[in-house]
Parts: C-alpha cells; structure tokens; sequence
C-alpha cells in the first residue's frame, strides 16, 4: 500500500497513524503539509528514519518547494519525486489517503 | 491504468483540490485514464458555478471545466450538495449532479481510486 | 453475484462525531453502497471509535442523532462487516461494554492484513 | 456586553456555525447584545441562499435569518465569498456584502470578540 | 484569558497548544470535540489533571451529552456548564479559541 | 488618535501556509486591518512559524506565493509589530537565519504577557 500523509505532524495525528499502518512492502507518500515530516533537525526527523529501517518514504517536489526547505534540507533517504512520480507510486501500490 | 478520484474538501480552504488536479494532469500525460472525479464532502463547492478569485491567482472551477472538457467526468453528489447550496442553480453543469451510487461505481470500475 | 466477483470496498473512519460532519456523510455512503451488492465493509480507528460510543444524546446540539443507523448497518443495509480496532479503543479507556452496536473488535495487526485485501478504501 | 462573533469554517462540515448559534441565543437570552456576526474564510458558506439539507436537518441558513430578524447583523467578507463563489447572485440578502474592515469595527465596539 | 478548545487531543495540538499558552487565573474551556479531554480514562487525564492543578477548566453539556459521555466520565474537578455558562466566560474573560 | 485610544488587536496565526488557506486569508485582513490606523500585531505561533521560513516557491504548485508580503507589513501596511515564537521555531528545527523577513523572536512568557494586553485576539 501507498499511504498518504498531507496533514503537519506537528498539528495532526495523521503521520503517526499512518506511521502504525505501515507493513512490510508499504511507502510512504509525504504530500502538502505532511512534507514537514521530511524536514531535518524537526521534531519527528528520529519517527521517519526509524520508519525508514524498513519502509521507503517519498516527498512531493512542488510541496517542498512551495514551503521553502531546500532539499538540502530533507532527511537523507527521503527520495524526492514529482507528480509524475507521484502517479506511478499510485500505479505500483493500492493509496489510503490520512488527512 | 484506469484511476478514479473522490475529492472531499472544497476549493482554496485545502490545498486538496490542487494536488488532485496536478495529480490528474501527471497521470494523463502519463497515458492513464481518467474514470471520474466525485464531489463529495465540501469537495462539491468545486463546482460553484460563481466562483471569482483574484485574477492572479488560479480559477478553480475554470481548471475543472478544461479537465471536463479534454472527457474527465466530473459527479456532484447530489446529497452532499443539496445540504450546501450546490444545486441546479448554482453548479456549472446540470448534468454533473448524480447519486452516491456513482462513487461506489467508481471504485468497480477503476484499478485504483484515490481520495484528496 | 459470486463473492469472487465482488468488489471490496472499505470504508475507514478516522474521525470523532459532530465536531465535523465527516462521520454522518459516511453513514450516508454506507447506506447507499449496501444497495449495490458489493462487499461492503466499515473500520472504526483512531477517533472514529469515538462515533460508536452508546447513550449519544444530541438534543441540546439541535443536531441529529446518527449513532442509531450502526445497528442496522448489517441486517438492514448489507454492510458485511463492522470493524473497530483494539488499540484505538484502549487508549481512549473505552472497552467493549461502553459501544453502541455489535461489532468486531480486531487487533491493528488484523486490521493491517484485511486494509491490503481491499480495491479501495475510502477514508472518512 | 456587547459580543462579536467571527465565524470562520462552513455549515455541516464543522460544529462551529452551531455552536456560534447556540451561544448566541444564549447571550441574547442573558441580555448581552450581539454586535454582528462577521463570515470569514469557509465562513461565506453559511449564507449561501440555496441550502436544502434534508426535512430532518436543521436549516442552516434559516436559523441565521431569524436572528436577523431578530436584529443581528450579518455580514459576508466580500473578498472571501467572491474567492468561493458566495456572491450576489448566491448570497440570502446582498446588503450583508462588506468588507474585512467590518471585522476591525466589531473588533472595536464589542467588549468581546469570540471566534468559532 | 478564557481558552477555547474544540478539536480532539487525539488528533489535533490544539489541546497542547493552549496548555502551553496558559496563565495564571486562565480558564479553559473544552467544546465540540475538546470534550474528549475531560473523559476518564483516556490518554489525555494526566495533563488535564496537571493543568488542573493551577487552572479551573470547564466542559459543555451538550457536547459531553452528543458524544454519550455520562457525567459520571468526566473526570472529577472538571465542571460541567451549559451555553448561559459558556457565555459567562466569555463576560469574565476574554477569549482565545484554539482549533 | 493617540495610542490609548487605539484598540489592540493581535492575529494569532497557527496554521502552515498552501495546505489550508488560512494563512493567505489571515494576510489579507491583516492588510486591510492596517489602514485603519488601531494597533495591529501579528504573532506566529505553532505551524504558524513556517510562514516565514525563506525561499519559498510555489511556482511547481500553481498557486500565489504570498511569502512576499511580510517584508513590507510592517513599512507599508502600518502592522505594529511581527512576533514569532522562540519555542515553536526550535521544535521546528528553524533558526532565525531561516526566516524571510526581520521579525521580533520573543519566547512564550513573553508572548503570553502581551496576549493577555489585547482587545480582540484573532486566531489563523
């Protein structure tokens, strides 16, 4: 599965009920304001690198960009995708959107 | 590959409607079909037919109208829209109004359905 | 129409009731979708446990009481199965005895395995 | 007193409007005065003319009108419901168009301003 | 200062937010699905007993009735008040709303 | 009018900006507000901090970049004052290095003194 984070983990429980969904094989897709998940030296940087023992996380160029973090600022492994990008995760995994 | 699409929130309140219509551009260039956009939640003001942002900033439901345009169906539902004054007066088409029946629809006949 | 033809469609309600109207939109999709002889099923996580707390009483509100409709989800709206996950009730101390309705309470791990059998899922 | 209500999320999707709606009784009941009700953001909705939740719904935007009539004054931005379509053509009654500086006004001749 | 809080400590900051925000003689006031906080038992008891230790925090009876938490749930101390209470409030206070 | 006179009021705004709309309307009222010669300020507080996070382009989004418009709040619009939240920003893993525009970081003690001064607080 493909799961969708587009809420702030700082404001939302989204990320981390998402966070507890995750099986073997699933990714996570960080979207809108979800990417400040991604963002190094945050709060949540230790959840997602221990999420990414095991699962690979995506982050949305455009989302990223529009909110100012370079992607010098994204937490390493954190692969950075576009729309396109964004279309094939949809393709190769069945998404559960958490908002 | 054939992607359905439910978009619960309505326009500039969430960025929702955004990411979908970016989402929906990528897939169809990427060769995917479209099988439908339903309107539910307050995703149904979408498709106010008298919307008027600034003129520098994007048109929403002028964006949805060139989807419609290029064969993407767009569905209002018809209860979530009644409840919020999207009716035949005030939505751009009649004929996008329909029943929930159609989102179930939806998820059967496309290989993926996605939520925004 | 055989089970192996069916559609397998999820919904997954993650919210609490009233504070938004998320939960009562849902139940008006559950119901319509039971018409349609597919394989319906509902989950109950994080917030969304909340809605299935007996003994609602929304008079003072003005708004309507929709926690009667989960009962006859199943019999009268071919809903094939109710779902709440253990986990979510735990941390909000609520335990069997304090639901509206007969459901199945299933562990997350459970849940996990019977979300990726789905076509969709919707999320409420 | 004299209390100002800003109302900044829509009908039915959000608890807010009803209980703004509520508390307003309330205080007019207990003697205060309502200096408006300003309607911000997703707020615009509330006054959108063409409601029709189900028979066993309260009406929205019925429950509004009477407190008009009751002499509260309602006031739609007119920048945030021309973003969304709550124009005009929409709105219950044209006269409760204004703008943003209306807000500042209830801001400044109300003991109170509360936000739902 | 009165603080206003209606969405859910399980799923919003708002609840933490306020506490954070509050002063000496600050009231809060849990709404619409802040009224969660105030159930025994729920994860939030500790940090509402612990606000409660400086701060008096109230809870509205029609959002406790809606949500089929009986009195007897709310968790001692918190005191129950009707609209003409929440009005009241806002007289003896003024108000911040935490969303 | 002299400062006695002029009512304070205070936008308190909570909310990141592009993922809800929030922050773009809080801009707008603050703008309007300031023409009107009160006391207006302006706190980031929470989410709200990432507002002002520097280099901000939304070019990929097709959305208005209103980033741009704190610079001059202050100068052009005769906004009073622009605080952010020391704590919020460290949480956030952001240092003053990383904001668009010159502002007064003030910790929570602080801002809450200054809160409890206002007329009318407007949270965004």
């Amino acid at each position: 599965m493909l799961h969708i984070v587009k809420k702030s983990p700082y404001e939302s429980s989204a990320f981390s009920d998402a966070i507890n969904y995750m099986e073997q094989n699933d990714i996570m897709l960080l979207t809108e304001d979800g990417i400040y998940a991604a963002k190094k030296g945050g709060k949540f940087e230790g959840a997602l690198k221990s999420l990414m023992q095991k699962n690979a996380v995506f982050c949305l160029i455009a989302d990223v960009k529009a909110r100012g973090i370079q992607e010098s600022e994204i937490i390493e492994n954190v692969k950075v995708i576009d729309y396109k990008g964004f279309v094939e995760k949809v393709v190769e995994h069945n998404p559960m959107t958490w908002s | 590959m054939k992607l359905g699409i439910l978009i619960k929130e309505g326009p500039y309140m969430h960025q929702a409607m955004d990411t979908a219509y970016n989402f929906i551009l990528a897939a169809m260039e990427s060769g995917h079909e479209i099988t439908g956009i339903f309107f539910y939640n307050d995703g149904v003001y979408n498709r106010c037919a008298t919307l008027e942002p600034p003129r520098d900033e994007r048109n929403i439901m002028k964006l949805l109208t060139e989807l419609e345009l290029k064969g993407v169906r767009l569905i209002v539902c018809v209860a979530a829209g009644k409840r919020r004054g999207i009716v035949n007066q005030t939505v751009c088409k009649v004929e996008e109004i329909s029943g929930l029946g159609q989102l179930l629809e939806l998820c059967i006949t496309s290989d993926r359905t996605i939520t925004f | 129409m055989s089970e192996q033809e069916k559609t397998k469609v999820m919904f997954v309600c993650r919210t609490a009731p009233y504070g938004t109207i998320y939960e009562q939109e849902a139940i008006e999709a559950m119901v319509m979708f039971g018409a349609y002889e597919q394989d319906i099923s509902v989950t109950f996580t994080g917030d969304g446990v909340f809605s299935l707390k007996k003994g609602q009483d929304t008079s003072l509100l003005g708004k309507k009481n929709f926690s009667m409709t989960y009962p006859i989800l199943i019999d009268d709206f071919e809903i094939s199965h109710i779902y709440v996950e253990k986990e979510s009730l735990e941390e909000r101390g609520l335990t069997e005895d304090d639901l509206a309705t007969e459901v199945e309470i299933i562990d997350r791990n459970s849940l996990k395995q019977k979300m990726g059998e789905m076509k969709a899922l919707l999320p409420f």
